[in-house]
């Protein structure tokens, strides 16, 4: 591990974000080109080799526990990294250098990139402090910082769509996040603790039934789910998404599809037994099927690339949130089934979101009307894309039909055959959807406008078919990933083992 | 002392009323500020103790620490409505600006008619 | 704005300016500090600006002394972060002489830390109205 | 056995042998029988109208109309009620959270 490992995974990507306006500043005045977007895909690859630099020892069994100022745990503010977290920050880092190395070509045609990869790198400050954070407070700081970032970068081109968007995410964010606030004030009134820990041994004797749980707690529990939920867009909640991923620019979408769900999905993990401990399975389960049911319908009948796109992430992200919700109510399987589809998801869906990024770029246009016949000009392109139509519909050689069969088994184990049945309808249904998109946009007649296209630029070709390969490997050998989840599910239900790690200070 | 939880609360279903049923982008940022200054008079509150002293670190309380500690008022809630006050600050400012610009591309600021997207 | 307004808020712009100084040098002695010291610096050129137009006030501090400003004070945060890391065990740690309790120069790095806190609130502060008020 | 039928390399094995199987067949068929193409075989049929090849792209709304038939009722009222107004959506969220409250409500005690 490399000394401070865990506060430079914060600290790098957000210095470098402070350090940006300057590059941009010097890259005017003795003009080189593309001295920022260079130095922010730089930023992030520091932020992986320091995350990777944590995982051995986190997988070795150990909580890593890092004190800001050396101040001991329930007093202080701390960070504390089990193999949860570490899953995630691998997929944040690893998924936001892609990313940037996409945006390197796709945003070439904007202006003020430096505040682009701002922006940008706040983002992923923010994700990464999200996840890797021991104080409850601290949480909703960094999830403010990324809200904040995010509505900026949806409306970074600033025309009337993305403003739209930015405007509707603000507002729906915002109340989220202030019923996040209002969940941590009334925790604080009851508990008087902001530590993760420390609130869960506190709050541990309300566990089983032994004692009526408090009405102030039951309140601070929904407040929070509903903040949650509004971050991992869950059916009733849902509403900004389809908007925002449509009117973003392309790059941005894939960072918010990829990395970004992952910082809710962590959440949906760690909320059964830290720091609430209560049981939310069934909220878990009918959100999940409900969004999944809502998502898939309505991506079928949609006419725009990005937005089909992105009601398929509410449909898969309800994957995850039933998986984790089948965990808790006691089904392992389940939990890392959504846990992997999770890690799945968000390769194949920054993926997808990149191959229309590259058709939006190439053509203009991300209606499918206007588009067709496209698999002559774009063969790369097309073939990244049908790897990533194949994987989210769950056909078996690619990494999609792990998952989601892990997923599938949970519901049987669990005891609810029903949710089996309807997950392999929604899936069919992804793959009724995906066969649409992919016969629009890259099979049939060639539109005349569109006869000289040619393939994306070789820079957004290497973070796709990176990912494409990913896909298949994944796929091929499944163990690869339950090796990385197994030890996250485990960690997520071993609430005794974080709380002795962190206020015991092993 | 349990006004200011009645207050905090009644802060906090205006904001919300005025979030729901206002049509006007301004008015529905002033109901987002309000609904936020009420959480916060609810963490300050929760902090306060009644006859409590300001939790500053002087030379005269150095001296007699166990009655200070037993006097003064839980520091916490403030440096947490402090940081609060600053996001609050950035969501404001962010909310105002993209209201300027959907002024100028949509010409009104009633929500209900800027809606291009749907579906 | 009238000539009433154009007097006043040329009068009392000393006087809010160092009232905002003060409370950011004494941001560890007393209640203030960093965020508020530089909010009421930041409010105090904005009374400038809407006495007098933004022209004047873009010709005094440019957006781009401002951009200066605002990167100046989140280098002096990340600077006294990677001390605390460098020199000492943990980010942001003390690694300053921390001197007699009710000093101006004491609390080891905590007044630097409010100085850099103060110069970047109040340039953010600016280049947000700076960003609003133009174009 | 059950571990040999989902061991993903088998399954992809399978697959792509019988895709080569199903390719061959395929082939043998297309050596038995010649295909004569005329140009009317070509040509897309819409009641005797000429039609350019730009305007034979479907409407990708429409693209699946009978799952719009047998899911109408969602068709019906879920989707037009996503319609783009702030105020409705956040009505929505305040909804949800009201029925978070009632089901933790109910489990919990």
């Amino acid at each position: 591990m490399i000394p401070q490992a865990p506060i430079l995974a914060i600290v790098v990507p957000l210095f470098s974000a402070f350090l940006m306006p300057m590059i941009g500043l010097l890259s005017k005045r003795y003009n080189i080109d593309r001295a920022c977007d260079w130095f922010a895909v730089a930023a992030m690859v520091g932020t992986l080799i320091v995350v990777a630099s944590m995982a051995p020892t986190v997988w070795g069994g150990q909580i890593i526990v890092y004190k800001f100022g050396d101040w001991s745990p329930p007093w202080g503010i701390n960070l504390a990294i089990d193999a949860l977290s570490i899953q995630m920050a691998l997929m944040i880092a690893g998924l936001g250098t892609l990313v940037m190395v996409y945006s390197v070509a796709y945003m070439q045609r904007d202006s003020r990139r430096d505040l682009f990869y701002t922006l940008a790198l706040l983002v992923i400050t923010g994700m990464m402090g999200t996840i890797l954070t021991g104080d409850i407070f601290n949480f909703y700081v960094f999830l403010e910082i990324m809200s904040v970032a995010s509505y900026a970068l949806i409306a970074f081109r600033r025309d009337s769509s993305g403003i739209e968007a930015g405007l509707k995410y603000l507002f729906i964010g915002s109340l989220g996040t202030s019923f996040v606030l209002l969940s941590i004030a009334m925790l604080y009134s009851f508990v008087g603790s902001l530590n993760i820990a420390d609130l869960g041994a506190k709050l541990a004797i309300y566990r089983g039934a032994a004692q009526p749980v408090p009405t102030i707690l039951v309140a601070s529990l929904a407040l929070f789910v509903t903040g949650i939920m509004i971050k991992v867009a869950m059916v009733p909640f849902h509403i900004w998404l389809p908007d925002a991923f449509t009117a973003a620019p392309t790059a941005v979408s894939a960072l918010l599809a990829g990395p970004a769900a992952v910082v809710g999905i962590y959440w949906v993990a760690r909320l059964p037994y830290l720091p609430f401990g209560l049981p939310v399975g069934i909220i878990l389960v009918s959100l999940g099927l409900l969004s999944m049911i809502v998502g898939v319908l309505m991506a079928l009948t949609q006419r725009d690339f990005k937005r089909m796109l992105a009601y398929h992430v509410i449909s898969q992200k309800g994957y995850m949130v039933l998986g984790i919700g089948l965990g808790t109510l006691g089904s392992v399987l389940g939990a890392q089934g959504g846990l992997f589809h999770l890690l799945n998801h968000s390769i194949y869906k920054s993926m997808l979101f990149m191959c229309a990024g590259a058709v939006l770029y190439r053509t203009g246009s991300q209606k499918f009307e206007e588009l067709g016949g496209l698999g002559k000009n774009m063969p790369l392109t097309a073939l990244t894309f049908l790897i990533g139509s194949l994987a989210i519909s769950g056909i078996p050689p690619l990494n999609g039909f792990v998952s989601k069969y892990t997923i599938y088994l949970g519901g049987i184990e669990a005891g609810l055959p029903i949710v089996t049945i309807i997950a392999v309808l929604v899936s069919a249904l992804t793959f009724a959807s995906f066969f649409k998109a992919f016969s629009s946009v890259f099979l049939g007649q060639r539109p005349k406008h569109l006869r000289d296209i040619q393939e994306a630029p070789k820079l957004m070709l290497f973070p796709m078919l990176a990912m494409a390969v990913v896909c298949i490997v994944i796929g091929l050998f499944p163990a690869l990933g339950f090796n990385v989840v197994g030890p996250a599910q485990a960690a997520a239900e071993n609430s005794a083992g974080y709380i002795g790690h962190v206020i015991g200070g092993i | 002392m349990s006004l200011n939880y009645v207050i905090a609360m009644l802060l906090i279903t205006l904001g919300l009323y005025c979030l729901l049923f206002k049509r006007n982008l301004i008015k529905l940022i002033i109901g987002l500020s309000v609904m936020t200054d009420g959480i916060h008079l609810f963490l300050i509150s929760m902090g306060y103790r009644t006859g409590g002293i300001a939790p500053i670190v002087t030379g005269e309380s150095t001296s007699n620490l166990p009655n200070f500690a037993s006097r003064a008022v839980d520091p916490l809630p403030q440096a947490l409505v402090l940081t609060s006050i600053v996001i609050n600050i950035c969501i404001t400012a962010m909310a105002l600006s993209l209201s300027i610009y959907a002024y100028r591309h949509y010409g009104t600021l009633d929500p209900s008619k800027i809606r291009r997207l749907s579906e | 704005m009238t000539i009433i307004v154009r007097t006043t808020s040329r009068l009392l712009f000393p006087f809010i300016f160092l009232f905002g100084v003060y409370i950011v040098l004494h941001g560890h002695l007393t209640p203030g500090g960093g965020f508020p010291g530089g909010v009421i610096i930041a409010a105090s050129v904005v009374m400038l600006i809407l006495a007098y137009g933004i022209e004047r006030a873009q010709q005094r501090v440019s957006i781009l002394q401002a951009e200066m400003l605002d990167i100046i004070g989140s280098a002096t945060i990340a600077v006294i972060g990677i001390l605390g890391i460098l020199l000492g065990a943990y980010f942001l740690q003390n690694v300053f002489p921390l001197g007699e309790l009710g000093k101006l120069f004491s609390a080891g790095n905590l007044a630097l830390l409010y100085i850099g806190v103060g110069l970047k609130v109040t340039a953010s502060i600016l280049l947000i109205f700076y960003a609003m008020l133009s174009d | 056995m059950v571990e040999l039928v989902w061991d993903p390399i088998v399954v992809t094995t399978a697959i792509l042998l019988g895709s080569l199987v199903a390719y061959i067949i395929l082939m043998i068929g297309h050596k038995i029988t010649k295909p004569r193409l005329t140009p009317e075989k070509l040509k897309t049929y819409a009641c005797g109208e000429e039609l350019k090849p730009e305007e034979t792209h479907m409407d990708s709304e429409q693209f699946f109309s009978p799952i719009r038939r047998i899911f109408r009722p969602f068709y019906r009222y879920i989707q037009p009620a996503h319609t783009g107004v702030l105020s409705t959506y956040l009505l929505w969220v305040v909804v949800g959270f009201i029925i978070i409250v009632i089901i933790i409500m109910l489990t919990v005690r």
